[in-house]
């Protein structure tokens, strides 16, 4: 469509809310058919699937088949929608008895030295994110990336990744992603934009009414080359703006490092550091918190949380406290007074029993462990909390010990973010901005909502946007220039721990774009210089000086190599003193908090149209493809909603339209969002999921506000991937009496021995750390679910006497349940994105899902986190019930899927106890877009529709590695074959192995009394096994808090 | 073969089945063996009289089951044990237990099919051709409501004449004679 | 009432019930045979390929090796393909304005590849792994047939899953030596052409195709042939015997083979190649 | 029992038994032929028959586009899912085999156990046997996820050599249901035969004797012919009656054998072929009421039928009423979680409705009416109530495959299930191509079988005074 029309709808992108239909006048099918006029055969295709992107058709389909229109906008039927053509090519053609069409061999020209086709490459690299650098080795196959994972080697992140860095594969080649640069709708080259922005700015001498907005930078190269512009040109100014960080700690330089491996308590306020990599340090914060917890015989850490929003961090914790956001602050001073911290006195607030005991509980732990342990803040409170936390650590002499202030901050550009984005509107306002150039930002999407940032910017007077994607910002920037992916171009970056990463490209741009360090360098004197040669230049020192013999080339080829530059950790700041500036006093219980936070899966929006990241259940609450109006179950009661009514919220003039659900363990009268979502341009996945936080969000309040809320009619209809129920049962009938629990939850916690009292399943078994200690085969004892004996069987068992057995265990106490082993999944294995409508009918195509029970009240709940894929029973149930033997147990035990045997009759999953088989109901595989298959895992084949299909244990990379043994006459060793949720793990919750080697990780932690099987005592002999949790309760908050309010639904 | 000429039999019209049943049987007492009656509905009586008492039906039907059943059971044990022996749910290959269900199915396949196309094939059936269609009478009331004996010309006593007369002394409606 | 049909359709009866029954077991058959038939499988079709490559002309006629072209094949799934280079190696100097090969000079110009046409082609769904089969003893010829007599390349075999069977059901019918395995020629061997092999018991690490060694020469007082029967395995820095390995390596003792089935179950033993079980399982080809 | 006095009209019983006759007096060898004859011979097609034939034409339509659509998009179309694998289809198929059992059911054990009442209804219950049992092989067909490999059930010699895999229940479905459909075509048939040779000598025109004439393989009544077709008679009932009986385990074992809580029990079979006579009796009644009706047949259909049907569902439904206790009392004395939960949620779950709904047609209804002889003969009550216990046990089995699917083992993995219009769609479909299929039956065929019924008639019987006539 012509991008006139784009810019319109840029103009109202934020003007009209999400979810409300699009303004301009809908058009009739008639029209459309006009459109379609004279195209034929593949372009009518074609031409459909671009118009099917517009706004106005969606209308005018919305029009003439109301029940079609949900189906439209949802990616995966609306290709099943225009694609019949295809489905019936795919279904004739995958008809057993049709010979397979003449297939075309390109041999290259001149072959790549180092290239053996058929075998991946890895390289070091390193994923730039706001909150500290992902060291990664990413894996190539023929040139093409197609696997991110942490890099191994690298101390901080030891291999393992995020939800996030997994899905920035998918980011990059996303199909959506803007292809040319364009000036006012028309493509034009970068030279073109590189002329005219160097001559404009040189003609202004020293940089008057040049405006940088960037989002927060990361690469010191480009910090580096920033100074050298203001060298050049003074007056020029750049600012930085990340709506996720923006008025943190973490923005204003703030660096704080924590070595829990050394804490055995650890008190959280508001920090949601185990659930994702948005908390800096999340990797090896994780990893140090699950080391000292996978031997509970050799003592165990404990974790207290005090948090508003509900994260896996507070589950986690052996006791948490929620509180209201705005009541934080005042609890952190509370704390510190009661620790004698010098300067703070208590502010007076009336603080409820519970409350009470908690704080009085912490202030003894944290005095009786004091140097052993470490109290975190929450990066999305008020910064007072940050300074006192720092405060409090250093009372208790944890400083040095088991945290670390930096004399470095995280980001090489700390800056005051709010009031500089305050400073750049009113500028523009004043018509002082002349050029405004932006990097990698997307303001008129996310910037605060009282600023108006869209009238400002139209008084700029050229607007130049850098970014991956022709967003709102770039439907509307004179000049868009797209912006190389950190996988296409070179760049550099710093982990948590200050370790600088050379950020390597693994391919060539896909659609020519460029980076920051291009559009700065264009200044520069020499603009011909590439962003390669400024990081060389940037580190050449540091470089050469922990080179081998000095020789910088040799240390270059060694960064490259490694993937970091050796001594380059930040250092300790000596005596960090911070300041404490007046601590905000809560919000009236009564009035209405609504909390911000960026989304657990999206971030703040740039990954919006990531599909493996929209249909990846967020943590706790399950929700997919949208976020919400997060509220406590009493809170719904009270407010006489149900789940997925639509609210409206308003805070000051921002008003959105958002579907409310539960949290349990949420604080009352409280509101949580997610931002990131309600994208009007994010491309053909993102686009209208959601709602528009941002439009909530004001510079006055950036993390929490007062806001209201009331009634809108109908039902917003959310997809939440896990069936929730509060147990009603009465006692006669198998219940508890008290309708405050999850029946779920109910159902499958067993604590230990009670086998016989609720959850009489014994999938979720766990004790105290004195219980076990008291009796460390708790986890089998009184449970009637475990494996009979083997003469028990009617049939002879078979016996596995390869020299393979492959098996895996799961350690319950280590799995925070932060989703990245799925993300992982979906990269490994090829997985379909099915979209919205079909994850709400339980659909999802996720291999590997996280089940969270929710254990006691749902108003205070424990939960407990537990990785769910295909058990590869050796007795398996789906084996068994397959008319056409298409799934079958192979000599080693793996329970293989045989997609191409498969014609889908479902019983398999049927029998499943586990249901962890997944099916192609429709073509769910996208066997069109281009950049797609460029991503595909060429080892795993795509399912196509009607297929079973489910977890392999990885399969492919078995067989990898059994050939490679095969030809070196050897067995493949432990530790060699590591699956894809293991690789990504940042707990080292996983382990996979070969049971039959005795000495195998695998076969130690079988060993442990603690490791038992679900739902094993219909004999199914699962040999993926579970290591039963143990807590490390304090016994004086052991008595749960008594009443709370009713929550039935 | 050349197709017959001449008379293929003599065939009396009777009004109640009692009537054919004492004529057909009175006509075996005398000897007659190439005879046979025709009767709308199963006369068990009139197969009796013409001494005709049992028939080879229900051996094919027996042969027919026991070849079906141990033709599946065999069928199965060969693909899951000789000619792709693979662990399905840690099962033994040779799963009898599980293999009996549709071999009991082919055997009462094939019994039922030998049944049915047996007795055609035993009644030398399909004839959609018969000399008796020739009769003016025959079709009119063989399937409705008349009975019929038929003396044949191949039986040694036939004798066109005085058989006629025989027949017309067992007070039949009509005796017709049949041509081939 | 006169007769409804005529005498002869009694026989027609019964002739079409017997015509019907013949017709089902015809179709049956001819499916059986159409599934197996070179029109669904494009075995010994000749796909008219953009330059008529001989591989008869480069590998009998000149000797070429074929890891010239395809170089892959001992370290990769993937036998590979010979990217224009490898031709325009030899075709810069000989042939440099044949008219067959404009394709490829119009490739090394234009960069453009040669657009070929696959001659052995699977489905995507299985998962054939050159090296392994190579290492362990199977040689080209087995699957592609005597290419070195093929002036156009055609596919010598079906393909089929039961032809993949065939052979992973009983491996030992096609195993050869390591060192045969680009032997266009090798004849398995008979009474009247025996083969002589010597072995060294398998070492963690050592690849099993270093361990045998084989000779078409008798041995038996014929020292070269007794010393060309030392395995490869005993040169190596990690091998049984210490110390300069070529001189102290004792005389390893030699078996004579007079049939397929005897090299084939001695070879099995000695590359561990694995059982008929685990090579019929699915996840071998199937992923 | 107290209904026991309620006097029918006189001329329908019996003055011998004091029972109801089977056929109204009066009736000779011609008058029942010509009677059934015309029915099919007569040229002129009644209007009522063309205007149901297009109303389920149009059904038949509808299944069309449905499976249609069904195959260019995927069974997604339903409302199938994870973790409710299996839906209507797999429901339909059930309950349209169940249909079929009652058909074979009269058509065999009554004639093993000689109830001779049974002539009358045999023919179009086999009718109906057959064209359920069509309908119900469709739906394995269709539910597969790739129905074009479908055939891949066959054990044949695919260049894959790869086979079935026998332990499946699904297996042995794929033979009972094609045994259970062969038995029945060629019973069937062989019934026909002689009604066949009937129609082919009464027919004018030259195309219906051709037609029937082969169709009747020139049967001409011989006596030695009768004797065979007999023998076969009773032997195939013989055979079709394990059989029906096998079939319905069957498929209760795909049930049975699976580890589901709720399915994993072992008083299916008797239970499931309980229900599927139960149901099968109910269409026989669907079916025949609106038959004899129409087509004047109330001598040859009589309340006779009515009443023994009733008799009849009166028993099974008992049968079917025990295998619900006996889930009940498992449930509890099992002291199985498993089992107890499952019990529980199909009460009391979020799908209890569905099982109420189910007890009340099954049970509640029938059970406590069919005592009543007055009800049993009462021609618009048994409609009605054949209706009602058809609804229930589609209820039953939606009960035993989706709610006991929606919550098993892993409450993570609980889910739900809301059939789409393309369920119904299919579901309405088969009902329009099952009339469909039957009105061309009743229209062409003999739909009450003439050579049996005139067994029972008076003048079948051979005179002992004729006996003694024979000895002199």
């Amino acid at each position: 469509m012509s991008s006139e029309m784009k810019k319109n709808e840029g103009g109202m992108a934020q003007i009209s809310s999400p979810g409300a239909a699009p303004k301009q006048e809908p058009m009739t099918l008639d029209q459309v058919r006009l459109k379609l006029n004279g195209v034929r055969g593949k372009k009518f295709w074609r031409s459909l699937d671009e118009l099917a992107d517009t706004e106005e058709f969606r209308a005018a389909v919305e029009k003439e088949f109301p029940s079609a229109a949900q189906e439209w906008v949802d990616p995966v039927s609306r290709r099943g929608f225009l694609k019949l053509m295809g489905a019936s090519m795919a279904l004739a053609g995958l008809a057993g008895c049709t010979k397979q069409p003449d297939e075309p061999i390109y041999p290259y020209i001149k072959a790549p030295e180092d290239l053996v086709l058929g075998k991946p490459m890895y390289f070091a690299s390193a994923h730039p994110f706001v909150t500290g650098a992902v060291p990664l080795l990413v894996k190539s196959s023929e040139f093409r990336p197609i696997k991110i994972d942490g890099n191994p080697e690298h101390k901080y992140n030891r291999g393992s990744s995020d939800p996030y860095t997994q899905g920035t594969l998918l980011d990059m080649y996303d199909p959506d992603r803007s292809q040319h640069a364009m000036y006012r709708g028309e493509n034009r080259d970068w030279q073109e934009f590189a002329e005219e922005f160097r001559n404009k700015v040189a003609s202004t001498k020293d940089g008057t009414g040049i405006y940088f907005l960037s989002s927060a930078i990361t690469s010191p190269t480009l910090a580096r080359q920033w100074s050298e512009v203001q060298k050049i040109y003074p007056k020029a100014k750049l600012v930085q703006y990340e709506p996720a960080i923006a008025g943190t700690f973490l923005a204003s330089g703030l660096n704080v490092q924590y070595d829990l491996s050394a804490a055995d308590v650890i008190v959280s306020l508001d920090a949601d550091f185990l659930s994702s990599a948005s908390y800096p340090g999340f990797h090896k914060l994780v990893r140090d918190y699950a080391d000292r917890r996978k031997q509970p015989e050799m003592g165990m850490n404990r974790l207290y949380a005090v948090e508003s929003m509900t994260t896996t961090t507070g589950l986690k914790a052996e006791h948490r406290l929620g509180l209201r956001a705005s009541e934080i602050p005042s609890f952190a001073a509370a704390l510190a007074a009661a620790l004698g911290v010098p300067g703070v006195t208590a502010p007076g607030y009336g603080w409820t029993d519970d409350q009470q005991k908690f704080l009085a509980v912490l202030v003894k732990e944290l005095k009786a462990n004091a140097g052993k342990c470490a109290v975190i803040p929450g990066l999305y409170q008020d910064p007072s909390v940050a300074a006192l936390a720092i405060a409090i650590n250093a009372a208790l002499g944890n400083t040095g010990k088991t945290v670390t202030v930096s004399s470095e901050p995280a980001i090489p550009l700390p800056s005051d973010q709010i009031g500089d984005l305050k400073a750049l509107v009113s500028d523009m306002n004043a018509g002082k901005v002349d050029w405004l150039v932006i990097l990698n930002a997307n303001p008129i999407y996310d910037a605060p909502a009282d600023l108006d940032f869209l009238s400002a910017f139209n008084k700029a007077n050229i607007v130049a946007h850098l970014g991956s994607h022709v967003d709102e910002t770039g439907q509307i920037a004179h000049w868009h220039i797209p912006s190389a992916h950190y996988l296409e171009s070179w760049s550099d970056a710093r982990a948590y721990d200050g370790t600088v990463s050379v950020v390597q490209p693994l391919i060539e741009p896909l659609y020519g774009g460029r980076s920051a360090h291009h559009v700065l360098q264009t200044l520069l004197d020499d603009p011909k210089i590439s962003p390669y040669e400024a990081v060389r230049s940037t580190w050449k020192d540091a470089i050469t000086k922990a080179a081998p013999g000095g020789d910088f080339e040799k240390g270059w080829r060694k960064v490259l190599h490694d993937g970091w530059i050796e001594g380059t950790t930040y250092a300790a700041a000596s005596g960090a003193k911070l300041a404490i500036h007046g601590v905000p006093a809560p919000i009236a219980k009564d009035s209405i908090e609504v909390i911000f936070r960026p989304d657990p899966n999206i971030y703040d929006g740039r990954w919006n149209n990531v599909g493996w990241l929209q249909e990846l259940p967020k943590p706790v609450v399950s929700l997919a493809w949208d976020n919400a109006a997060i509220v406590s179950g009493a809170t719904l009661v009270k407010w006489g909603f149900e789940e997925d009514d639509i609210i409206e919220i308003s805070v000051g003039n921002g008003r959105v339209k958002a579907p409310i659900i539960v949290a349990p363990g949420h604080p009352d009268n409280a509101i949580t969002v997610y931002l990131g979502y309600g994208r009007e341009f994010a491309g053909r996945v993102g686009s209208g999921q959601g709602f528009n936080a941002y439009l909530l969000r004001n510079t006055w309040a950036p993390f929490y506000a007062i806001g209201a809320q009331r009634k809108i009619e109908g039902k917003w209809g959310v997809a939440i991937t896990k069936s929730h129920y509060q147990d009603h049962r009465v006692k006669s009938l198998l219940g508890q009496g008290k309708g405050d629990n999850s029946l779920e939850g109910d159902e499958a916690v067993s604590p230990a021995g009670s086998a016989d009292g609720i959850g009489p399943r014994g999938i979720i078994r766990y004790a105290t750390l004195d219980e076990f200690k008291a009796n460390p085969n708790f986890a089998h004892e009184g449970y009637k679910t475990d494996t009979p004996p083997y003469d028990d069987s009617l049939f002879p068992n078979w016996t596995y006497n390869e020299p393979y057995a492959w098996a895996m265990s799961v350690d319950m106490n280590s799995c925070t349940g932060c989703n990245a082993c799925i993300v992982s999944c979906y990269a490994e294995n090829n997985i379909a994105v099915v979209g919205k409508q079909q994850v709400r009918i339980g659909r999802n195509m996720q291999w590997l899902r996280i089940d969270a029970y929710f254990e006691g009240d749902l108003a205070a709940p424990r939960a407990h986190f537990q990785p769910m894929a295909c058990q590869h029973c050796e007795n398996a149930p789906c084996e068994q019930v397959c008319p056409v033997g298409a799934t079958v147990h192979t000599p080693e035990g793996l329970n293989v899927m045989v997609y191409n045997r498969c014609i889908g009759t479902r019983y398999c999953s049927n029998n499943c106890p586990y249901k962890v088989r997944r099916f192609n109901f429709l073509l769910y595989s996208d066997y069109e877009t281009e950049s797609l298959k460029l991503m595909r895992n060429p080892d795993v084949t795509v399912r196509s529709r009607g297929v079973m299909e489910k977890c392999s244990y990885c399969v492919q990379r078995i067989q990898e590695a059994k050939i490679e043994a095969d030809k070196e006459n050897r067995l493949v060793r432990d530790g060699e074959i590591v699956t894809a949720c293991q690789q990504a793990c940042p707990a080292q919750a996983i382990t996979f192995g070969n049971k039959n080697d005795k000495e195998s990780r695998v076969s130690k932690l079988r060993a442990q009394q603690r490791s038992y099987q679900l739902i094993a005592d219909i004999n199914t002999r699962p040999r993926t096994t579970y290591v039963a949790e143990v807590l490390n309760l304090n016994q004086e908050l052991e008595v749960t808090p008594t009443e709370f309010a009713p929550a039935k639904g | 073969m050349p197709a017959r000429e001449g008379t293929y039999g003599l065939l009396a019209e009777f009004e109640t089945p009692g009537d054919l049943v004492r004529a057909a049987r009175k006509a075996h007492d005398d000897g007659w063996r190439r005879l046979e009656c025709y009767t709308p509905y199963p006369v068990e009586e009139a197969a009796e009289a013409i001494g005709f008492h049992r028939n080879k039906v229900p051996l094919i039907t027996l042969i027919g089951g026991l070849l079906g059943g141990a033709a599946m059971f065999a069928m199965e044990t060969w693909i899951s044990v000789l000619a792709y022996p693979t662990n399905f749910a840690g099962r033994p290959t040779y799963s009898w237990p599980a293999f009996i269900v549709p071999a009991y199915e082919w055997t009462i396949l094939w019994a039922g099919l030998s049944a049915g196309f047996g007795m055609l094939a035993l009644n030398g059936l399909p004839a959609l051709y018969h000399p008796l269609f020739n009769a003016p009478n025959f079709r009119d009331g063989a399937t409705t409501d008349k009975f019929f004996l038929c003396l044949e010309a191949l039986d040694p006593k036939f004798e066109l004449a005085e058989s006629k007369e025989y027949l017309e002394t067992m007070g039949p409606v009509s005796v017709v004679e049949v041509e081939y | 009432m006169p007769q409804i049909f005529d005498r002869s359709s009694n026989a027609l009866a019964r002739m079409s019930l017997v015509l019907t029954g013949l017709i089902v077991i015809a179709l049956g058959v001819t499916l059986d045979q159409l599934q197996r038939s070179p029109w669904v499988t494009r075995q010994g079709q000749r796909p008219d390929q953009p330059v008529p490559f001989s591989h008869k002309h480069h590998v009998q006629g000149l000797g070429l090796q074929c890891q010239y072209c395809h170089t892959s094949v001992e370290k990769s799934s993937y036998a590979g393909i010979p990217p224009t280079r490898t031709c325009m190696n030899c075709h810069a100097q000989i042939w440099t304005n044949a008219q067959l090969l404009e394709p490829v000079r119009n490739s090394w110009y234009t960069g453009q590849s040669i657009p070929w046409i696959k001659v052995h082609d699977l489905p995507d769904f299985v998962y054939f792994n050159h090296e392994i089969h190579v290492n362990k003893g199977i040689g080209c010829e087995t699957c592609h047939g005597k290419v070195d007599e093929m002036p156009l390349m055609y596919a010598q075999n079906t393909l089929q899953m039961e032809w993949c069977l065939n052979c992973h059901r009983n491996p030992a019918k096609n195993l050869r030596p390591t060192s045969e395995i680009y032997n266009m020629d090798w004849d398995q061997p008979g009474v009247d052409k025996p083969v002589w092999c010597a072995a060294v018991p398998n070492v963690d690490g050592v690849p099993t195709a270093e361990s045998v060694s084989c000779t078409r020469t008798d041995p038996s007082g014929n020292p070269a042939a007794q010393a060309s029967l030392k395995p490869e395995a005993l040169f190596r820095p990690v091998s049984l015997t210490t110390g300069d390995a070529a001189q102290a390596a004792p005389q390893i003792p030699y078996e004579k083979f007079t049939s397929q089935d005897e090299l084939g179950h001695y070879l099995l033993k000695h590359y561990n190649i694995r059982t008929p079980k685990d090579l019929m399982s699915c996840e071998v080809c199937h992923r | 029992m107290a209904t026991r006095e309620v006097k029918p009209p006189d001329h329908w019983v019996d003055p011998a038994t004091g029972e109801y006759r089977v056929i109204a007096p009066g009736q000779t060898f011609r008058s029942i032929t010509e009677k059934i004859a015309r029915i099919v011979l007569t040229p002129h097609t009644p209007m009522g028959w063309f205007g149901l034939f297009t109303v389920a034409g149009g059904g038949t339509m509808m299944l069309m586009v449905a499976l249609t659509w069904l195959f260019l998009k995927g069974v997604g179309i339903w409302a199938v899912s994870q973790p409710v694998a299996w839906g209507f289809a797999i429901i339909e198929f059930v309950w349209w085999i169940g249909i079929g059992h009652a058909g074979t059911l009269i058509s065999a054990i009554l004639l093993l156990f000689k109830q001779s009442w049974r002539n009358s209804i045999s023919r179009f219950a086999e009718a109906m046997t057959i064209f359920a049992v069509m309908c119900a092989a469709l739906f394995p067909m269709i539910h597969v996820g790739r129905p074009w490999v479908a055939y891949w059930v066959f054990p044949l010699p695919f260049t894959m050599t790869v086979w079935p895999q026998f332990r499946s229940p699904l297996m042995w479905d794929v033979f009972a249901v094609s045994t259970y459909a062969t038995i029945s075509v060629v019973f069937w048939y062989i019934g026909m035969v002689p009604d066949f040779g009937t129609f082919r000598d009464k027919a004018e025109s030259k195309i219906a004797q051709y037609f029937y004439g082969i169709l009747s393989v020139g049967w001409r009544g011989s006596a030695r012919h009768w004797m065979r077709y007999e023998t076969a008679s009773l032997l195939l009932a013989g055979l079709a009656t394990p059989l029906v009986l096998s079939v319905h385990t069957v498929i209760s074992f795909d049930f049975a054998v699976a580890v589901l809580p709720g399915w994993h029990t072992t008083i299916f079979p008797p239970y499931f072929v309980a229900g599927a006579i139960y149901s099968g009796f109910a269409m026989v009644l669907t079916l025949a009421i609106p038959l004899r009706k129409f087509y004047h047949l109330e001598s040859l259909v009589t309340e006779r039928h009515m009443d023994n049907m009733g008799k009849l569902m009166l028993v099974t439904g008992f049968i079917v009423g025990y295998g619900y206790g006996m889930e009940a009392f498992m449930a509890w004395y099992s002291a199985d979680h498993w089992e107890a939960f499952t019990f529980w949620n199909r009460a009391f779950g979020p799908m209890g409705w569905s099982y109420w709904c189910l007890i009340t047609c099954n049970l509640a209804i029938p059970l406590t009416t069919l005592w009543s002889r007055k009800l049993r003969t009462n021609i618009a009550f048994m409609f009605v109530l054949s209706i009602v216990v058809n609804t229930g046990m589609y209820l039953e089995r939606f009960v035993i495959i989706v709610t006991s699917l929606t919550r098993d083992f892993l409450p993570s993995a609980w889910g739900t299930y809301r059939a789409t219009k393309w369920d119904y769609m299919t579901f309405v479909g088969t009902l329009g191509f099952f009339t469909f299929m039957f009105l061309l039956f009743v229209r062409f065929l003999p739909m009450i079988p003439m050579n049996e019924i005139r067994m029972l008639l008076p003048g079948a019987k051979i005179k002992p005074k004729a006996a003694v006539g024979a000895g002199d």
